[in-house]
């Protein structure tokens, strides 16, 4: 290199150092990584929330950092001082803390809550996904969302400044926990009001967490800085830089991060060799969300002989699957929670016993796995490593085939994970990652209730529901309906399936079942209502709408009686356990939980493999980095509690 | 008339997958100081080459084997690249064949004609174009201030050969090469080029090698003729005396088979056969396979380039004595 | 004398002309036997590889070269060079796959727009534009989406996209070949337009098509790669270049055969496509343009 | 002798973005058999579009082509093939003329299959005869076109023409493009053809000397129209347009003792775009005897003696 | 023709032309497995039907429907989209609901020009140069070498070069950053890797547009005409096989929009490329009709701009 040159490099690598030191100085910045962000909206679940809840937005509860709980949080009072419930846990009433105020000084009041949640249920904003929020609970929300109702009537109501009250439809006993999520903070008014399309973004965005995002390069950087305006407990970080995408760790490596999350076995096993990164390395498991395989939600009554299930379940190396294949980057789970754990630790797992799946096996009928019909593990994307280890155990251990068919993604998750029966899809498996997207008490279920709804019930029954289901959807383009004729074929149906409602309602014992059941409007109710509305409809678009409702409705409950009918009665227990819980507070259904969760385990339909540890490097400056372990991917959040040492 | 280029030997070969082609096979002659000489000969007989080889422009694949050419006291194939550079152009120039492809497409016609003038520093800029302008007035171009700053594209066949024209005498050479000047045109073209020509040297007291296929045109037009055959010179005579006694049997048959304006039907004695490859030439005297007066010797012994009479030079056995004797 | 009288006897037809000046082109008879080489590997792939390509060794992952494992092993132990065998094998059989999708549609269109002419020549290269400016990454992604990740889907998505340079060649061919003095020559002759096109019109589009098929099959081979590094190639566990170095480069640091060795091959055969291309561009079409 | 073909009245006219290209405007004329005419012009005279529009390669817009006393124009599809056994053409072009992916024996077999006569060894003997009759070797039956050089590749383009015992020749050119000896053995080849098969044929060229050494009768042709059209001897000796003067003054003299030519009588400028012509004599920008009527009116195509056609105002 | 009616009739040619890509995108997305329906389903529910009722599932999928336009029939879906589109409003994109496409292109288009356009200029000032020396040093070891580099850097996949040069200058040397695009030094990387491969396409064509150039007749006049080397080259040679060049420049802007989506990726440059890529593998229906919309548009409009520019360059060219 010419000496020129040298002169300009010695001055540029000063100049950076440098200013390095000066910033240095001056404020405490924190980089990390984060994933691309496509909006600061709060409301919208893609992703966002988990950047809006604690850090610039708050509602009345938030999460606190807490090792021994579930998710490593628990749920705090943040704007809420105490709150008051109902008998029926149908009408929650919260005094707000007087001194929280909005980064523009405002007042945070009742009235901000009741406004953005109007605003949240109102038509307005048509793609809500309602589903991930506390909002879906609320009175006539339903109502106001598909446009029948004037969201005023939304029952939601500050009844003065500081003082909220918020009615439910339906009893629910976790609603601190839901309202922790991103859906339940408020919006300002104001603001939004001036410009409804971009009062989101930096540099306009009025917020009332402890950080205001000032900038933002969608697919690179997003710069947090303290809000002067906050109250409340809070780290020393002056600015977080949150970047999005890039090599992480040779990112953290060259000084541009201050921590970064370890993608692969490869990373896993560098990082460990490396004297320095070895002492910035930590991990964490990710509890929350459990691996492991399902049943193919086909037809093929095959998968109807629970020994089989049984078979299959018990013959897998757990413990050598997280060493040899996931590289020490997992645990091995035999349960849906795993042990050292407030459910998990009543949980009875799955054995590893070759032995004893070999004889299940040969009970089920096919003795070293002779007679079994080649079965089908359906993936997607990736030659998934664990899959190939699975299926390569059955094969050992068992001695029978199953072949790995890769799906296209969208099908995938379309027709074979998530949604629905698969018609096509043959006896087999998919891959599963059940999720606890949040702490309410649905989520401890932690999806294994798919077992009931989709699998526990002979397969015959399962086809003909499948049918149903296509009926309903059908009901709604059909044209018929103008005479009293057409409606006879619904009467005489609509007094066969209410004498095997009476039924079912007399029978079943469990009576929080049945007051679910009996929750008015009935369906009967329903049914008869449309057709009293038919009679005096006057168009023949509106006498077809009403004859289709109807119809629909019998369809939905014939599906219910079909299933109700035919579910085993374990899955019916376990139905009845699951109730028991979802009817009590959190903290007392994280105790009973482990009932339905047990039963359902032992369906065998959705099979725990293991538990993926979240792994990361970070500086020893930084402290207080809160790991985000509910939903898909393991990323850090709730940033109020960083601090950085000296 | 003072000596104005000797050509000795001269060797240009060239490499091609099947061999060596000995395009150009050791020829030799001269030129003074305002004569004509025409090259004539089929295509692939080392014509268009043999004047190529003296400017050293010949292709990649060619080298110059052998010989030497004294240019004014100077043998062109020993200077440097500068130096051959210099005579380019300024002593010596050319006019190709195809006045279409010969031009730079996209550039206007008037800087062509000045390039050579610049590059050789012979005036000023303002002066070249000045001068640009009054070379196409010389050769003939209508409109010719305003024509000077179009493009070739802009131009019909015959005015790109003016321009061509134009470009070899801007810097008033002592030779231009006239490489087949008006193969390309047509016939009613060919004849104003070709009074062009015999105006500008008149104008401009050039020497002149023009290369042709057209043996009546070579008569006509030139003071000498070399008749070239398979990359050697068959004969080599001033042009009077050739009319009156063409020696070589390929010489006579190119006359004989030259269909002339006024000729009989059935008077046609064209030769025989067809020109022979380069890289494996016939053995003796290259002509022998399409000669109808070939004898043994012919076949085995090359024939000698000898001087037969006062300037006439004939490669052929049979020759003796200033005469053809079959 | 007697060695070119011998030669006339044989004759040497357009092709032996065009084979002796391929000849010339030493980097293009390289690539030309490294391309032989690897197609015969390709055919007895099965054979040759010291293991399935799925095969994992859960004992053996991430090893670096050693014997067992010729080029070491990837993330599941699955031995790298049998799966570069079988990269290589797909690799070629979109190359060419493509390419025959490539041919068959550009050929109808092309010659229908060239022969007939008029209104449907109008037609047909205006969808050919609207092709050429259809954005080729884009619509590969789409087509991929639409059809599914399958070896053979791939090739047809590749084939889908890349039919307009064909098409236009064959139209210029036949536009060209139509009026040729040779074929007017044939049609003074009184040869039906069936003769023409099967004896006259056809063989002698053949050398430019070669050419371009021959600089197709190596834009096939990337296209997929391109795909694959963004998770669209081949479906996994079957092998691909574009997604062996994919995922390769996640262990660049600590396991840098898993990238080495794919990137090498891959390059190596697209430059040893190029430069056969290049070698019968000159020797088939000796005085091309570009 | 009776008239093989009879071309009357014929037009080709092309659009050229929007204007209209002349290539052939309004020609008559006729061939009897065994006889040749010679058809002069200079590039762009619309000669090659009238030599294929007489063999309907390129279809004429109007006129009558009559040939062996059948208009060729009312002819269609498979009545065309047939009669195109009778009339060939051979082109300037040699190289360009053969289908390059066959040999020499397929390239002049190549008629025979088309009209499917012979069995393949008759074919191949017919093969081996013609190629005597050009004066190429049979043994040269399986070598390729590139491979010979241009007057061997002409030979081989009138073998084939001669394949189906034609009656009539288009020769667009046939010699323009071959070195002077070659030109010479073509032309002896032709002529010795014409004299032995009686082939008539229609001669196309520039060069005025080798048209007056193989035709009978001569046609002018500038810018798309006959200018002047006479027995050979008659047009020579005594040409009365001033284009055909002026095209036989141009042409250099092999010189005899001491009567060179350095210098020629030329005409001025160069034959105009033949898109979009002014009206009158279409000669009139070159002619340097114009006068006022040249510019207005037309000239009539009349005979001014026996067989002797001109179009001017001057004569 | 006047060039502002050549440049008119090709602007309605490139309409019609996109309309039918549109229309073509369309259909294809219409034909992929999981249609719209099932999409948004699962968008609306986040894969979680069993806790919701089907009534409310409805309301869910009609209000999701209503958001993105898909409560029409496919050819009115069409039509509203073209409508919008030629104005330049494509609404919101399914994975960022929070704002519309082409703010999210407006903001990222200056990010890909920039790197298009030094991308582009490194090609081609390193580009035009090697070809010369290649085709100047023909069939000379500098020729092979040369030519062999270039290829291969055009060859080996950009991201892993990418992936390379990160380890070596930030990672091991430390003296780039590894990712941005904010300063000067951060743009070095992405710029050298996004140049990589039209820098090879421009060499080989600048070698053999040279090739061909000094093949030609009129270079042979130059030199008769005693021009040096320079003078010749740089005159007539260069300038002539230059005007080509034009020809695949075009093109290769445009590709660049989406070919760059690797680097961006690794480099974290916050480019059109990973908006548009990510849509077709996120199947973001509306972004990805608009991504083959301003793609295809692009090309169309820089192929217009080449014909305009070589029209100028080279004087032959006339407009039909």
């Amino acid at each position: 290199m010419s000496k020129k040159g040298l002169i300009v490099l010695l001055v540029l690598v000063s100049v950076l150092l440098l200013s390095g030191v000066v910033n240095g100085q001056k404020e405490r910045v924190v980089s990390l990584p984060f994933w691309d962000v496509p909006g600061l909206i709060p409301y919208y679940w893609q992703a966002q929330h988990i950047l809006a809840q604690g850090t610039i937005f708050e509602g009345l509860f938030g999460y606190a950092p807490d090792p021994g709980g579930l998710g490593g949080v628990k749920v705090v009072p943040v704007i809420a001082q105490s709150y008051r419930v109902s008998k029926d846990y149908k009408v929650w009433t919260f005094k707000l803390r007087r001194d929280k105020k909005w980064s523009n000084g405002d007042p945070v009041t009742a009235r901000d809550f009741e406004w953005s949640f109007k605003y949240y249920a109102s038509p307005k904003i048509p793609d809500l996904p309602a589903w991930a929020g506390p909002h879906q609970f609320i009175e006539n929300f339903w109502a106001v969302k598909s446009g029948a109702m004037d969201p005023d009537k939304l029952g939601v109501k500050a009844l003065d400044d500081y003082t909220l009250e918020i009615r439910l439809a339906t009893p629910r006993y976790d609603m601190r926990e839901w309202l922790c999520v991103a859906q339940g903070v408020p919006i300002h008014r104001k603001s939004v009001e001036a410009d409804p399309q971009n009062w989101w973004r930096p540099g306009k965005i009025v917020v009332n967490g402890p950080y205001i995002p000032v900038s933002w390069t969608p697919g690179k950087d997003m710069v947090l800085v303290k809000n002067p305006n906050y109250v409340g407990e809070r780290g020393n970080v002056d600015k977080i830089v949150l970047k999005f995408g890039g090599l992480g760790l040779q990112q953290y490596m060259a000084g541009e991060l201050d921590a970064a999350m370890i993608n692969s076995v490869a990373e896993y096993r560098f990082v460990l060799a490396d004297p320095k990164l070895s002492k910035e390395f930590h991990e964490d498991v990710m509890d929350c969300f459990w691996n492991g395989y399902q049943w193919s939600r086909g037809f093929d009554p095959i998968m109807d002989n629970i020994k089989l299930r049984q078979a299959l379940a018990m013959a897998i190396d757990r413990e050598k699957l997280c060493k040899d294949v996931l590289g020490g980057r997992a645990i091995p789970l035999n349960k849906y929670w795993p042990d050292r754990n407030p459910i998990g630790d009543k949980m009875k797992g799955i054995p590893f016993d070759v032995k004893r799946a070999q004889q299940l096996l040969a009970e089920a009928g096919y003795p070293g796995g002779k007679g079994l019909k080649t079965l089908v593990f359906y993936i997607t994307g990736g030659g998934d490593p664990v899959v190939e280890f699975i299926v390569d155990q059955w094969k050992k251990n068992l001695g029978i085939n199953v072949i790995i068919e890769n799906v296209e993604s969208g099908l995938y998750w379309n027709s074979y994970v998530w949604p629905n029966f698969s018609p096509d899809a043959k006896a087999g498996f998919t891959v599963i990652g059940a999720p606890m997207n949040n702490l309410e008490i649905g989520a401890l279920m932690k999806n294994s209730d798919h077992t009931v709804w989709f699998y526990d019930f002979p397969t015959s029954a399962r086809k003909k529901r499948h049918e149903l289901y296509q009926e309903y959807d059908a009901w709604l383009r059909k044209t018929c309906g103008l005479t009293e004729a057409d409606w006879k074929p619904l009467l005489e149906k609509r007094n066969t399936l209410y004498a095997g409602f009476k039924k079912i309602i007399d029978s079943e014992p469990e009576k929080l079942w049945v007051a679910d059941l009996t929750r008015p409007p009935l369906w009967y109710d329903q049914f008869d209502e449309l057709y009293e509305k038919w009679k005096t409809a006057k168009t023949n678009e509106e006498k077809t709408n009403y004859w289709r409702l109807a119809g629909r409705v019998l369809t939905d409950q014939e599906g219910f009686q079909l299933w109700y009918n035919n579910l085993s009665p374990e899955s019916k227990q376990a139905y009845r356990w699951r109730y028991r819980t979802i009817n009590r507070p959190f903290s007392e259904a994280v105790k009973i939980a482990h009932y339905a969760l047990q039963l359902m385990q032992d369906r065998y339909y959705m099979v725990p493999v293991y538990l993926a540890k979240a792994q990361w490097v970070k500086s020893p400056k930084l402290e207080g980095l809160m790991l985000y372990k509910f939903s898909w991917g393991p990323g850090f959040f709730n940033f109020k509690y960083l601090n950085l040492k000296d | 008339m003072a000596e104005l280029l000797r050509v000795n030997n001269l060797k240009t070969y060239f490499d091609r997958y099947d061999g060596v082609v000995k395009a150009v096979d050791g020829i030799s002659y001269k030129l003074d100081y305002g004569e004509t000489l025409a090259i004539v000969g089929e295509s692939g007989s080392g014509k268009t080459v043999s004047v190529l080889s003296l400017l050293r422009l010949i292709k990649r694949n060619g080298r110059v084997v052998d010989g030497e050419a004294i240019f004014e006291g100077k043998d062109l194939l020993k200077l440097s690249k500068e130096e051959i550079r210099q005579i380019r152009g300024k002593d010596i120039s050319i006019v190709f064949q195809d006045p279409m492809t010969s031009l730079n497409p996209i550039m206007r016609v008037g800087m062509q004609i000045m390039e050579p003038i610049l590059w050789h520093r012979v005036m000023s800029d303002k002066e070249a174009r000045d001068r640009a302008v009054e070379l196409l007035r010389l050769v003939g171009i209508p409109e010719y201030k305003t024509r000077v700053w179009d493009y070739p594209f802009q131009f019909s066949g015959g005015m790109r050969q003016r321009v061509m024209i134009a470009i070899a005498l801007a810097c008033n050479p002592k030779l231009v090469i006239a490489d087949e000047p008006t193969t390309a045109l047509d016939v009613t073209v060919r004849a104003q080029i070709l009074n062009l020509l015999s105006d500008m040297k008149e104008e401009f007291k050039t020497s002149v090698i023009l290369i042709t296929h057209d043996i009546t045109l070579a008569m006509n037009f030139a003071d000498t003729i070399m008749v070239m055959y398979a990359g050697k010179i068959a004969e080599y005579s001033p042009v009077e005396r050739f009319i009156r006694n063409p020696l070589h049997p390929y010489s006579q048959g190119l006359i004989s088979s030259t269909l002339d304006i006024k000729a009989k039907e059935g008077s046609l004695r064209p030769i025989p056969g067809n020109p022979p490859s380069l890289v494996s030439p016939p053995s003796g005297c290259r002509f022998h396979p399409r000669c109808v007066y070939a004898q043994d010797i012919c076949r085995e012994q090359e024939p000698e380039y000898k001087e037969v009479e006062d300037g006439h030079y004939v490669a052929c056995h049979l020759v003796k004595g200033g005469k053809f004797n079959a | 004398m007697e060695v070119a009288l011998k030669q006339r006897r044989r004759g040497t037809s357009y092709w032996a002309a065009a084979w002796r000046r391929f000849k010339k082109n030493k980097m293009a008879v390289a690539g030309l036997i490294y391309i032989i080489i690897i197609i015969i590997i390709s055919i007895f792939t099965p054979w040759i590889a010291p293991y399935p390509y799925d095969e994992p060794h859960y004992a053996h992952t991430f090893e670096k070269p050693s014997a067992r494992f010729w080029w070491g092993t990837d993330d599941l132990g699955r031995d790298m060079f049998s799966r570069n065998l079988y990269a290589m094998r797909n690799a070629l059989l979109i190359g060419f796959g493509s390419q025959i999708v490539v041919l068959i549609i550009g050929v109808i269109i092309g010659s229908i727009a060239g022969f007939r002419g008029g209104r449907i020549d109008t037609i047909l290269m205006r969808i050919t534009d609207i092709m050429y400016a259809f954005p080729t990454f884009l619509f590969n992604v789409i087509l991929v989406t639409v059809m599914g990740r399958g070896l053979f889907t791939i090739l047809v998505a590749v084939g889908l996209t890349g039919w307009a340079g064909m098409a236009r060649l064959v139209r210029g061919m036949v536009m060209y070949l139509k009026n040729a003095e040779f074929v007017e020559a044939a049609r003074a002759l009184g040869a039906k337009e069936g003769y023409i096109i099967r004896k006259y019109i056809l063989p002698n589009m053949l050398g430019p098509i070669i050419v371009s098929l021959a600089f197709g099959i190596p834009n096939g081979i990337w296209i997929e790669s391109g795909l694959a590094l963004i998770g669209m190639g081949v479906r996994p566990p079957m092998p691909s270049w574009g997604n062996m170095i994919g995922a390769g480069v996640a262990y660049i640091m600590a396991f840098p055969h898993m990238v080495i060795f794919p990137v090498l091959t891959f390059a190596l055969t697209l430059l040893a496509f190029t430069y056969v291309g290049d070698g019968l561009r000159d020797a088939l079409n000796p005085r091309s343009e570009v | 002798m009776p008239e093989l073909l009879v071309v009357k009245n014929l037009k080709k006219y092309f659009p050229v973005r929007k204007k209209l290209l002349k290539a052939v405007d309004n020609v008559s004329f006729s061939i009897e058999q065994g006889e040749t005419l010679g058809l002069v012009g200079e590039s762009g005279s619309g000669k090659s579009t009238l030599g294929r529009c007489v063999l309907r390669l390129i279809e004429p817009d109007s006129g009558e082509i009559i040939f062996d006393g059948v208009d060729l124009r009312k002819l269609k599809g498979e009545e065309l093939r047939q009669r195109r056994r009778f009339m060939q053409i051979i082109f300037q072009d040699p190289l360009a003329s053969l289908n390059p992916m066959m040999t020499i024996g397929q390239n002049i077999e190549d008629p025979l299959v088309i009209h499917n006569i012979g069995t393949k060894e008759e074919r191949r003997r017919a093969v081996e005869e013609l190629l005597e009759i050009v004066g190429l070797g049979r043994d040269l039956i399986d070598a390729f076109p590139h491979e010979f050089s241009g007057g061997q590749q002409q030979r081989v383009g009138i073998a084939r023409a001669l394949a189906l015992n034609p009656k009539f020749i288009v020769a667009d050119e046939p010699v323009s493009s071959l070195d002077v000896s070659i030109q010479a053995q073509i032309v002896s080849l032709l002529y010795e053809l014409k004299i032995r098969f009686k082939i008539s044929y229609l001669f196309i060229s520039h060069d005025l000397a080798v048209v007056r050494y193989l035709s009978d009768k001569v046609a002018v042709m500038y810018l798309g129209a006959i200018v002047e059209y006479a027995p050979k001897e008659e047009l020579y000796e005594n040409p009365l347009h001033p284009y055909t003067r002026a095209l036989l003054a141009s042409v250099p003299k092999m010189p005899k003792d001491g009567e060179r030519q350095k210098r020629f009588l030329a005409l001025k400028g160069e034959v105009p775009s033949p898109i979009d012509l002014p009206p009158g004599c279409r000669f009139q920008s070159r002619c340097e005897y114009v006068m006022d009527v040249c510019r207005k009116q037309e000239p009539a195509f009349r005979e001014v003696s026996p067989g002797h056609f001109v179009a001017c105002h001057l004569v | 023709m006047g060039l502002v009616r050549y440049i008119l009739r090709r602007l309605f040619t490139i309409f019609v032309s996109i309309v039918v890509v549109i229309i073509i995108t369309y259909i294809l997305m219409w034909l992929a497995p999981g249609e719209f329906f099932n999409i948004a389903q699962f968008q609306a529910s986040g894969g979680r039907v069993a806790t919701l009722t089907p009534e409310q599932l409805q309301v869910l999928i009609k209000g999701f429907e209503e958001k993105y336009g898909l409560n029409v029939p496919l050819w009115k879906q069409i039509l509203n989209y073209l409508k919008d589109a030629f104005r330049f409003k494509f609404g919101p994109s399914f994975s960022n609901p929070n704002e519309p496409i082409e703010v999210q292109i407006a903001r990222r288009f200056p990010v890909t020009f920039t790197l298009a356009i030094l991308s582009m200029a490194l090609a081609v000032i390193v580009g035009i140069p090697l070809g010369v020396i290649a085709a100047l040093k023909r069939n000379t070891w500098v020729d092979y070498i040369t030519m062999f580099f270039s290829m291969a850097g055009s060859i080996i996949p950009a991201y892993t070069i990418g992936v390379i040069m990160v380890l070596i200058f930030s990672v091991w040397l430390r003296v780039l950053p590894t990712s941005g695009w904010e300063t000067p030094k951060q743009m070095i990387m992405p710029v050298i890797c996004v140049a990589l491969g039209p820098m090879a396409v421009i060499a080989r064509f600048m070698r053999s547009s040279l090739l061909d150039v000094l093949n030609q007749d009129y270079i042979r006049t130059a030199y008769a005409k005693g021009g040096t080397d320079r003078a010749v080259i740089m005159r007539h040679a260069l300038r002539n096989s230059l005007i080509p060049i034009v020809t695949i420049i075009g093109p290769q802007l445009a590709f660049l929009f989406t070919g760059t989506v690797w680097i961006e990726n690794l480099f974290r440059v916050p480019g059109l490329g990973q908006l548009f890529v990510n849509a077709a593998s996120m199947r973001d229906y509306p972004l990805l009709v608009t991504s083959t919309f301003i793609l295809s548009l692009s090309v169309m409009l820089m192929n217009l701009l080449v014909d305009v520019i070589y029209a100028f360059l080279d004087p032959r060219i006339k407009y039909e």
